[in-house]
């Protein structure tokens, strides 16, 4: 064991400039898929608050009978929140909102607004469709006079998020492939560049084992060593851009955050992973 | 009493009808040959006429057209490919063209050999040392291969193919780029070896090498045995 | 100049696995880069359409000299376009925005909304300082009263739009970047498992330029090939995402398009210039 | 008169004082060596004793350490880098360890120095032909190197070497992979160069070649010269 480690490090020492071609391969592998996942992690927050925002307003015929009705939407499926909104508490709303034309509201003495729920969804059914059918549920209930949920505008957000969404995770995978790609294809260009090596080893009685786990550990090696240097990266740019820009331009609206604890395992894992695959395959043929 | 057994009793080497193609040309053609435990035998004819092709045929650098090679009673074209490592380990070979691993210095290019079969760390120090002193590159021990002349690595890789105590010896025009006394030097180790137990096959178109020893000679020309 | 592309076809023959290599890492490059490209080009249209929406409300004192105030803004530094809403359009619009509140208004005889500019700015200007000080110019005219402008919703919503512009061209120049650093790497690896060929072809009194001209036609033509292989790998994964998508579900909101011929020959154009600056990177200290 | 000047005249290759140290070890110290125009002379001496690196200095794959080498009257440590090449045309070199491109065939590893030098095509393929049959290789024109044998290696090795007609050539161990009779016939070869007015250096320890020869002998021992 100790002897294979050893021969890894000569190995490595050995062979310096593909080395360091390769490590510094699968650092900018990681610091790209890192700086993706940064910037989806940080967006996926914005759409995240956008989602919340989705609701249904469901507007009552003069029943009285509220917590029984709000019971029976609750049951429906897709429902997950409902809020009872006055008839009182929806003009004093609309007032707040108009500001500048709330004038217009100084000389009403009846209040003409229906009762209303306010119904937020599960995540699951955030769906164009879902909350047509829901929406559909909800009108044919008896005590419900009239329902409205942004329509067009609701329609087209969901599709905003939905684009982003797939996009990102899209982008997301297509990154890691290539990048496991291009490392296993620097790793097998490094072994193309020593297989004369491995042929002499061969024909000196080494087992295929002996050859090939130094190259397993230093290819694991290389990943973890790649990751921590392409998260590095990344997080100086990052403190680089926040003292940079403008604080408040980006702070008061959401909080850039940085990777979490859980996020640089992984991404550490994938770069090992990346090492230890590219060792694999290259390794596979000869 | 099988074929196999019967062979393994008197020969160590044995080629039924070898045939080595390249493309339409045959590099061997029809050879038979026996060479007993404990042999000391040169391979000799012009160039290209086929000598490192035999040898690389029988230490599996390359492969058989047609025939039979049997190896200390293994049938080299049968056998599975997990055990050709285990067969090579009894074998020591000095490639014409050396074959040294550039990356590594002297020692442990020597010293592979005997990692391979998992000798210990304190072992390989000391072989490896002892080894080096007697083709006198004691002092390069330390060097990489493109910091040596031909002819110090031809004899890195004379040290290399003895280091592991082989019980066959592979020598491809072991010393073509040395001089004489050198030369002599190591014709004499190889003899070393020859008196303790080990068969020596040498492929040289050196005459002076073959007339000042002793041995089986076999001529081969254009791929085919001319005596024997 | 025949001899010339003769040794770098050749060149190429007898070293097709290398140039496999490479060629595939132009290729995966190129991919990510014009994958980016196209999802960037496409959300920014989104953004786009968002930041059309982006104006400031100017309500007029009973003033009505319409035409030479309407001059008076248009003169300010970042405005694009004033449109006159007067009080009746107001209330009608008003009206329409809430259809199920309009009972409100049924009972009004006087009209208590001002009349109104409505202003459009120029691109530079969309951003949130600027346009406080836009806002804050136009309200100390004499025959303003009042000017609104969205304030935090707006301001958050510049701040998406320049989030999401930032980062996505910093994205993108970190690829273009980082796919160059790859070529660079591959192309140095290829060079390095060949560099005793070029130390023998030197040693026979070969010129610098004799040995270094086919390498860089051969990084031309991989770059060609890389640049067009990413291209169209890229559109074949874009339709066969448009024909298993549910097409209304992206379409009915924008046109997703795929990159024009302008945006072809830029990434082309970029391909065969890594694969050039590859050579060159490579060749520097040979 | 200038010193370059009057050397020119008489003497191709002058060397003064010349050392070449690796690391703390001298590899070659205070050689001073004159070779005139058309000479031929034999650079001998055992493995290690600096033969290679003395042609190695003269071609520039080695630098100088001190000292100064004056060859057809350029000063070769004060040349500029971009002239190195038209140097090296006038140059014919037989390397120890041949250095084949061993991803080209024969026939473009020996056409390479033709085009360099910018010659045409239907030259090239004629000239390419006729000097591979001199050395005996014309059938394996489109193998690969690591489709010959040693010898043929060398043969093409030594063929690349002379195909432009070079004013002087090293060769460094020409026929140390070759059978005496193959040697002989190269040897004839660069004998033929020299009688065309050639001068010829060649780095061997094989007696036998010097023995049966013509020429001036330089005898190398650890870097020094023992005969001139
Ligand atoms: N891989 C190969 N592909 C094609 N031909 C080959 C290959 N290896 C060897 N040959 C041919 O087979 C013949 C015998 O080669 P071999 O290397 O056995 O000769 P040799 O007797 O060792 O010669 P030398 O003394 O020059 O080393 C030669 O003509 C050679 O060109
Ligand atoms: N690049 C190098 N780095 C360090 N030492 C070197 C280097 N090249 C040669 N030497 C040393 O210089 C000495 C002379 O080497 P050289 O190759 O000139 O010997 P040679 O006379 O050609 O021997 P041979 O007949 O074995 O080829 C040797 O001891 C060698 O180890
Ligand atoms: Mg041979
Ligand atoms: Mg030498």
């Amino acid at each position: 064991m100790i002897l294979l480690i050893n021969r890894a490090i000569t190995d490595i020492l050995n062979n310096k400039f593909l080395y360091i071609v390769s490590i510094f391969t699968i650092t900018i592998s990681i610091f790209i898929v890192s700086m993706f996942t940064l910037f989806f992690v940080n967006t996926n927050k914005i759409m995240d608050s956008w989602e919340k925002g989705i609701k249904i307003m469901a507007y009552l015929k003069s029943d009285k009978n509220i917590e029984e009705n709000r019971k029976k939407i609750l049951n429906l499926y897709g429902v997950k929140e409902i809020k009872f909104i006055s008839k009182k508490n929806a003009l004093n709303l609309l007032k707040k909102q108009m500001k500048r034309q709330s004038s217009l509201f100084t000389n009403i003495e009846s209040n003409p607004l229906p009762d209303a729920f306010e119904i937020k969804m599960i995540n699951f059914a955030k769906n164009h469709k879902k909350i047509d059918v829901l929406a559909s549920q909800i009108e044919s209930l008896p005590f419900i006079d009239d329902v409205e949920y942004g329509e067009k505008w609701i329609v087209k957000y969901i599709n905003i998020f939905n684009l982003f969404k797939f996009t990102g995770y899209g982008i997301c995978v297509v990154f890691f492939i290539t990048s496991i790609f291009i490392v296993v294809n620097t790793i097998k260009l490094i072994f193309y560049s020593r297989k004369e090596e491995l042929k002499i080893m061969r024909l000196v009685g080494a087992t295929d084992n002996f050859i090939k786990n130094p190259f397993y550990i230093s290819g694991v090696f290389q990943g973890f060593i790649g990751g921590i240097l392409g998260i590095l990266i990344l997080f100086i740019i990052y403190l680089m851009v926040l003292t940079n820009v403008d604080k408040e331009f980006i702070l008061d609206f959401i909080n850039v955050r940085f990777l979490s604890f859980y996020e640089y395992i992984i991404l550490i894992l994938c770069s090992i992973f990346s090492g230890w695959f590219g060792c694999y395959i290259a390794l596979k043929k000869i | 009493m099988k074929l196999e057994d019967k062979i393994k009793k008197d020969a160590i080497i044995r080629m039924f009808h070898v045939n080595r193609k390249y493309g339409s040309v045959y590099a061997l053609k029809d050879i038979n040959i026996e060479i007993k435990k404990n042999e000391f035998v040169f391979i000799t004819g012009p160039s290209g006429a086929g000598k490192s092709t035999l040898l690389k045929l029988c230490y599996l650098e390359e492969k058989l057209t047609e025939g039979q090679i049997i190896i200390d009673g293994i049938n080299i074209s049968r056998i599975l490919p997990k055990k050709i490592p285990f067969l090579r380990r009894k074998i020591g070979i000095i490639f014409q063209d050396y074959k040294l691993i550039l990356t590594k210095t002297v020692f442990e290019n020597i010293s592979l050999v005997l990692e391979v079969s998992g000798h210990k760390i304190s072992y390989i120090k000391k072989k490896v040392r002892s080894i080096l002193r007697t083709v006198g590159m004691e002092e390069k021990i330390n060097s990489y291969p493109l910091g040596l002349s031909g002819g110090e690595q031809q004899r890195v890789a004379v040290a290399r193919a003895v280091v592991g105590n082989p019980e066959i010896i592979f020598a491809d025009e072991p010393t073509g780029s040395l001089d004489k006394i050198t030369a002599k030097k190591i014709m004499e180790l190889l003899k070393s070896f020859h008196n303790r137990g080990t068969t020596v096959i040498i492929a040289t178109h050196d005459n002076f090498l073959i007339n000042n020893s002793y041995g089986r000679v076999i001529s081969l020309k254009n791929g085919k045995i001319i005596k024997n």
